[in-house]
């Protein structure tokens, strides 16, 4: 089994309800069996706000230990590199720049 | 401090590398220390975005840090009323008292609804600081303010619809013919400005045509070989008038272009929308010879019909471009002729000699690949982008691009963010480019489709699904949120480095929406319109007195630079200290955050906005100083080895060459680019659905596939007598408001005689009786009436009066530019109705049409 | 004045630029110098005494205090006052170094020889001992080379503006010719006020000879102006807009109610009856006309400094 | 010998202040003085008409009115053609205003700051005026002599529509420059010989 220590910042807490959780998940788990599994718990806004066609939305940024989900795998990234697990989920508010 | 202060008496002369933003291109500067007082700024040779180039603005900016009528001090309101013009009794506090009052202010709004909480900058380089903020605090309204208003409308989208990043820009190395449409880039305007304009005049010395359609005769029209002046808001005509010339009267066009890089194949049926392939659910082209109809990814593309009529299981289905292609028909260039008062003879000319320009079907070899060489591109900006139909107009432009296949190639208009390893942008499951750039991933494209969603943010962004912001619906939000459903009213605004009063629309409706919002903390070197709405003003450092990380950046558009040559890495270094209590708005921020005890997210966010990862990332339970987290921001993202060390040494850091694949990425990523908008149907029906749900009257005709003209409804509304346009245009020696409290800028703008008056037509002016010098009123169908000074001209449209730049000011730390009576020029943004009728429901654009009659005071 | 003077910057636009670099002031010494250095030459050519006082005559007293108080004017509206001798110091090329070496020098020994003819009488302070007093060589030497001082003090300040190449409707050799005539006019003009003040000092045929002079010199002004004006019509466009403000602009109540009408048709008009009428009418006539020469002279220094306007360099 | 020069390409000037305002705070004018102003003329009718910029500056004339005009010394031409202002020397007569053809001539009657009333520490510093006396371009004549052969507002200008170089060497591109595009210097009637010539 695999330990993840799941941190929620910016606009998701209020989707969560939380800003930590700690998570138990199956040996050889990817990200997107995690967040299949938060979905399962906190409901389809979850993934609505997270995810897009599939893949992780521009402005959530999710980090594996310090690490670029989209970097590391992206959906297929790995989580039993550090025992526990430390998984930041963060929601951006609109990307906005440029005049 | 890197080069610190010496202290009195020790002789120094030094020159200390940082980055100007007295506009938000961020040009390299070096600054002139002697003896502790900086006394002169240039450029570095040589060095980018400018090459040692560097405006009137950036030159005179010690002013604007020495200035005696800078904010010394925190302070905090008195009078409770507010309005323009109304005196908010200021009263000094210390930083500590103030700091506990905002983070008192940030926790009982968290506590009612952490979406009340609104954060605005224009400071492009900072912003993620303002994004991390409003991410910690759990809002999602962060924005850049009036911005978007009037310009990036038709541009931005357009800009990810051809190229997958924000911004394009014209290849000046390679191209032979410009049409540019209302701007003046290349000529110390615009997106890179002083970099551009060192290629424009290189490419105009090459022997490279200008042809420049715009009202007035504005900086780059004076130096074109043609201006075309045209009646504002109608350029949609001209293009389609061209696009009817190219394929329908010379059927002169790039087959191959749209073939195997637009949807122009993709069959459509009765209803608009994509035939898809049952099994893999892709778009199908019907393959002429056979006429079989087979999925676009396994089609040879050559082969794939333009033309012609399929039936794909018993449903008929014709390819996307006869359906533009008829669309093009009535647009005869008699027709545009009528709407934008251009001849028609001139329409089909400059058609032709366009197309003949772009010379379709030859080709160049550049670092081993074969490329397709264009050598025309048509460009545009704010002239056409702020406007009732801008994303229509934007469009426009875009597929008179696709037509001539100049899109990505050398010779066209290019992209400005693909640099460095992550320049591939992505395909989307429909074969449509989006952005494959992490750091630019700072703006919504509108493919892959977004969902419509009832409204979380103040601008409503979520009713914009195919547009990149909405942020001239943020008084929209203020005023009316619950009729959209908004949840929660805006308590708290946090603004800084941007004059929202002053650059959105009509300043009386602004006023009325800034009154809805609880508290508002106003971070700025100077009191201006936004300030004198504040409840607490605190004292913004000037860029020569803080520290900033990563000003320039080559992924960025203001670095966009041509084939061979890079972008640039620079950042700002405190050079000087004017102001004692002046702080950094960013490390306010952080500050704020760890008062309200939000500390651990804010790193958190901070990590994430910044992009900041591995050993660099902030410890969620540490509290860093400005210095260090700017440090981890900046080697996190350049390199350990050009950390903040590096910077203050060397100043600016030079990135890998351009090469020619990043720059003209076309043929590398074979991916498409819509010339047909199927995807706007749906959004558009997903948006009706919603505002209908809440009888809300939301205009979604211009969701089409397909881009007709429409008029301003300004036009169609204004009296007879009201029988001129007013227009605005830019000045390459003055930005925003922020220039006016330089007295080096206002003393250029009072030399130069077109700024601070009214410029009318010679022709126009003599029938009116007007003389050159007159006092006039300006008065406008909805009841505003304001005093000019008139100038005669003969480069101006005869239907049009200009008011350029940013002026009429009422609240400003320069009393010098505060003149009511014309004499420091007109408000344009007073005259513009701001309501919702007046506002593009596709791109959120305002629109700056403004019918007048003037008469002599 | 504002506290920077150049006539270009005002509004970046490529027109011509009226000069604002000399005002009234220069109007006042210029017209003051020119009517001093006519004084005094017609005392001495012509005899113009004006009455005596303390033995030294009117005309050479009027004529230092009227180039004294003309140059300290010109002084006042230095820069930098107390610099005023290096003025002197570059007469090959500057008229203002000439004109400067030319005051002082006419000063000295305008100002040394009137002083020999000082005698308070009854046995009072008498200098008339002194060795250039009167006409002796040495006296003679005096005064010639003090003449040929008050020459070049009446027209200095027209070569000034006549060696300006930028501002076309200066640059013509008429302006120091009609600063010479107009010296030359005003003094015999006080002559004519003193006629009218004193008439019995001034005989009929004194006064007929002086009204003739006069007529001279005023016919001789008419056709300088005319001829400056047609001068400027014609050469240079920039002298074109300086002809056009003199007769229909800003200046044309100035320059041609002012300076022609006021200051030449009807002293002209004056003098002619003057010369037919005899007795109190005559010597009235005469100096009503010189006094109209006088305010003449100072007009059309002002006019022709207002209206100097810089070439367009496009 | 070297005559410095400089030429003013009119194609390539856009009008956009960049040159006067390096020159303002290379030489550190005060209020009101401004040696390299850039002018504007409308040429043409509608809609067939164009903005022309002109940028203009001290032509450092062979012949120098000014210098002529002087009665006091004060303005004198250096072997490289330069010519310079002594403050010093400048008892403040304007003859020099009025002599030149180009506007080049600031009197300066009060050393005023760009806020009105008392100077900023920057401007006490960087000021080099003194009232009742004359100032002009120098052609960064300090610059000259300190081995930058190029003037403040040659270096910044963003279109490369000023070129800085010695006129008696045929091979600077100064003299190329001219020569291909006959440069002709601005009221050439005015007989003052300029160093500056312009490019049509």
């Amino acid at each position: 089994m695999i330990q993840c220590k799941v941190i929620f910042a910016g606009l998701i807490k209020r989707v969560v309800g939380t800003s930590e959780m700690t998570v138990t998940l199956p040996a050889g788990s990817t990200l997107g069996d995690l967040l299949a599994d938060l979905t399962a718990r906190f409901g389809q806004e979850f993934e609505d706000k997270i995810l897009l066609n599939g893949d992780l939305a521009n402005h959530a940024v999710v980090m594996i230990d310090g690490d670029y989900a989209r970097e590391v795998g992206g959906m297929q990234a790995r989580l039993d590199r550090q025992t526990p697990a430390q998984v930041e989920i963060v929601l951006l508010g609109p990307p906005l720049l440029g005049g | 401090m890197a080069v610190a202060l010496p202290m009195a008496g020790v002789t120094e002369d030094v020159w200390i590398p940082t980055a100007c933003d007295m506009c938000y291109n961020g040009c390299t500067v070096q600054v002139h220390r002697v003896d502790g007082v900086a006394v002169k700024i240039e450029g570095i040779p040589g060095v980018g975005p400018n090459y040692g180039k560097t405006c009137a603005k950036g030159l005179s900016a010690l002013m604007n840090v020495y200035s005696p009528n800078r904010v010394q001090a925190p302070m905090v309101r008195t009078n409770p009323q507010k309005g323009v013009g109304v005196d908010p009794g200021w009263k000094e506090i210390s930083w500590d008292e103030a700091l506990d009052l905002f983070a008192s202010k940030i926790k009982a709004a968290m506590d009612k609804d952490p979406r009340s909480i609104l954060t605005h900058t224009f400071d492009r380089y900072t912003y993620s600081v303002a994004k991390a903020f409003s991410t910690a605090v759990g809002s999602p309204n962060v924005t850049m303010g009036s911005a978007g208003i009037f310009c990036g409308n038709g541009t931005h989208p357009v800009a990810f619809t051809l190229t997958a990043s924000n911004e394009i820009h014209d290849d000046l190395k390679y191209c032979n013919h410009l049409l540019m449409f209302g701007a003046s880039a290349g000529f110390v305007g615009g997106h890179n400005a002083m970099g551009y304009s060192v290629e424009m005049q290189d490419a105009r010395q090459r022997g490279m045509k200008l042809t420049v359609v715009d009202p007035v005769l504005n900086y780059a029209a004076s130096h074109a070989d043609e201006w075309i002046p045209i009646r504002p808001g109608t350029d949609a005509a001209f293009a389609l008038a061209m696009m009817r010339e190219w394929v329908i009267v010379q059927d002169h066009y790039d087959k191959t272009f749209l073939k195997r890089h637009t949807n122009a194949t993709y069959l459509v049926g009765a209803d608009g929308r994509y035939i898809r392939d049952k099994a893999t659910n892709k778009p199908l082209v019907g393959i002429a010879a056979t006429g079989a109809a087979l999925p676009f990814d396994q089609a040879p593309s050559d082969e794939a019909a333009l033309e012609g009529t399929f039936t794909v299981d018993g449903v008929q289905a014709t390819p996307a471009f006869v359906v533009f292609k008829k669309h093009l028909e009535p647009y005869t260039a008699e027709y545009a002729s009528k709407v934008t008062s251009v001849p028609a003879a001139t329409i089909t000319r400059v058609a032709h000699e366009v197309v003949e320009a772009a010379s379709i079907g030859q080709t160049i070899q550049l670092e081993g690949d074969t490329y397709p060489l264009r050598t025309a591109a048509i460009s545009w900006y704010r002239g056409i982008s702020a406007h009732r139909h801008a994303m229509a107009s934007g469009m426009l432009m875009g597929q008179l691009n696709m037509l001539l296949g100049a899109v990505d190639v050398p010779g066209g208009v290019l992209n400005s963010s693909s640099m460095g390893p992550t320049w591939r942008p992505n395909l989307d499951p429909d074969g449509f480019i989006y952005p494959g750039n992490p750091l630019a991933g700072h703006m919504k494209p509108a493919l892959p489709r977004r969902k419509v969603s009832a409204p979380e943010t103040l601008e409503l962004q979520e009713l914009f699904p195919t547009s990149v912001y909405a942020r001239a619906m943020l008084w929209l939000g203020l005023l009316e949120g619950d009729k959209f459903g908004l949840p929660y009213k805006c308590e708290v605004l946090v603004t800084s480095r941007g004059n929202i009063m002053q650059t959105s629309g009509d300043p009386d409706t602004m006023a009325k929406a800034m009154k809805t919002i609880g508290f508002i903390v106003s971070l700025n070197p100077f009191e201006d319109e936004t300030a004198a709405f504040a409840d607490l003003l605190l004292p913004d450092q000037h860029s020569l007195e803080r520290l900033t990380p990563l000003v320039g950046n080559p992924n960025n558009f203001t670095n966009a630079a041509s084939v061979d040559e890079s972008g640039t890495w620079n950042f700002q270094q405190p050079v000087v200290k004017v102001v004692e209590k002046a702080r950094n708005w960013g490390e306010v921020l952080i500050d704020v955050a760890f008062r309200a005890g939000i500390g651990p997210d804010m790193n958190t966010a901070l990590n994430a906005a910044c992009h900041i990862t591995g050993e660099y990332q902030l410890k969620r339970d540490q509290k860093y100083t400005w210095e260090d987290f700017s440090d981890r921001w900046t080697k996190s993202t350049v390199g350990a080895d050009h950390g903040l060390d590096y910077f203050r040494k060397n100043g600016y850091l030079k990135d890998e060459a351009r090469l020619a694949k990043y720059a003209y990425p076309l043929i590398h990523h074979g991916g498409r680019v819509p010339l047909y908008l199927e995807h706007f149907l749906d959004a558009g029906v997903a948006v009706k659905a919603y505002t209908d749900s809440r009888d809300i009257e939301w205009d979604v005709s211009d969701y089409s596939a397909v881009m007709d003209f429409q008029p301003c409804l300004t036009e169609k509304q204004a009296p007879a007598q009201f029988d001129m346009w007013l227009v605005n245009q830019k000045l390459p020696f003055m930005a925003g408001t922020y220039s006016a409290e330089n007295p080096l800028l206002m003393d250029l703008a009072k030399r130069n005689s077109k700024v601070f008056n009214i410029g009318i037509n010679r022709a126009t002016a003599a029938r009116k009786g007007i003389v050159d010098g007159d006092e006039i009123w300006i008065e406008t169908p909805i009841g505003k009436k304001v005093k000019g000074i008139a100038r005669l001209t003969e480069g101006i449209h005869p239907e049009c009066a200009s008011a350029p730049g940013m002026f009429g000011r009422t609240t400003a730390g320069n009393k010098d530019a505060i003149g009511k009576d014309g004499s420091r020029g007109v408000h344009f943004n007073n005259l513009v109705q701001f309501t919702l009728d007046r506002m593009d429901t596709v791109s959120a654009a305002l629109d700056s049409c403004v019918k007048i009659k003037i008469s002599k005071a | 004045m504002s506290s920077v003077v150049n006539p270009f910057t005002g509004r970046w636009i490529m027109e011509p630029k009226t000069q604002n670099v000399w005002g009234n002031q220069h109007a006042t010494w210029f017209t003051f110098m020119g009517v001093g250095g006519g004084l005094f030459i017609n005392r001495m050519v012509f005899g113009i005494e004006m009455g005596r006082f303390l033995g030294m005559t009117w005309a050479d007293i009027l004529s230092l205090v009227l180039i004294g108080v003309g140059g300290l004017i010109l002084i006042a509206d230095l820069g930098k006052p107390l610099r005023l001798l290096r003025s002197l110091l570059n007469p090959r090329t500057s008229w203002i170094s000439v004109g400067a070496i030319a005051d002082f020098t006419f000063m000295g020994l305008a100002g040394l020889w009137t002083l020999a003819d000082f005698n308070v009488g009854g046995g009072g302070l008498n200098l008339t001992g002194l060795p250039w007093h009167g006409d002796g060589t040495l006296g003679l030497v005096f005064q010639v080379v003090a003449a040929l001082a008050a020459i070049v003090v009446i027209t200095y300040p027209g070569l000034v503006l006549a060696s300006s190449p930028s501002i076309p409707f200066w640059n013509s050799t008429l302006i120091p010719m009609q600063f010479l005539v107009n010296g030359f006019a005003s003094g015999l003009a006080c002559g004519l006020i003193y006629a009218a003040i004193a008439p019995s000092d001034v005989t009929g045929d004194v006064l007929t000879g002086w009204l003739s002079l006069t007529t001279g010199m005023l016919v001789l002004s008419v056709f300088l102006q005319i001829a400056h004006v047609l001068n400027g019509t014609y050469t240079h466009v920039a002298a074109k807009v300086a002809v056009r403000r003199l007769l229909s602009g800003n200046l044309q109540v100035a320059y041609l109610g002012g300076v022609m009408l006021a200051g030449l048709v009807i002293p002209l008009a004056l003098i002619t009856y003057a010369l037919s009428a005899s007795g109190s009418n005559a010597s009235m006539a005469a100096g009503v006309a010189g006094a109209l020469i006088l305010v003449g002279n100072w007009l059309s220094k002002h006019t022709v400094i207002r209206a100097g306007t810089y070439a367009s360099l496009f | 010998m070297t005559r410095w020069g400089m030429a003013l390409d009119l194609e390539r000037c856009v009008g956009c202040y960049a040159c006067s305002m390096a020159c303002k705070t290379e030489n550190g004018t005060p209020d009101g003085v401004w040696y390299a102003p850039v002018y504007e003329k409308e040429v043409g009718k509608y809609p067939n008409v164009k903005r022309m910029f002109i940028p203009t500056l001290c032509m450092h004339c062979e012949d120098a009115p000014c210098l002529k005009a002087c009665p006091t010394k004060a303005i004198a031409k250096r072997t490289d053609g330069i010519v310079l202002v002594d403050q010093a020397k400048c008892c403040g007569t304007r003859a020099c205003v009025a002599a030149c053809p180009y506007g080049a001539m600031n009197y300066v009657h009060e050393v005023q700051g760009a806020f009105g009333g008392e100077l900023i520490q920057l401007e006490k510093q960087s000021f080099k005026s003194t009232a009742g006396t004359v100032q002009k371009c120098t052609f960064c004549s300090h610059r000259i002599d300190a081995g930058k052969f190029e003037p403040a507002c040659v270096e910044v200008c963003p279109t490369k529509a000023r070129i800085f170089g010695d006129l008696e060497d045929p091979g600077s591109e100064i003299s190329r420059v001219i020569r291909d595009r006959n440069g002709s210097p601005a009221r050439p009637e005015a007989g003052t010989g300029p160093s500056v010539y312009y490019l049509r």
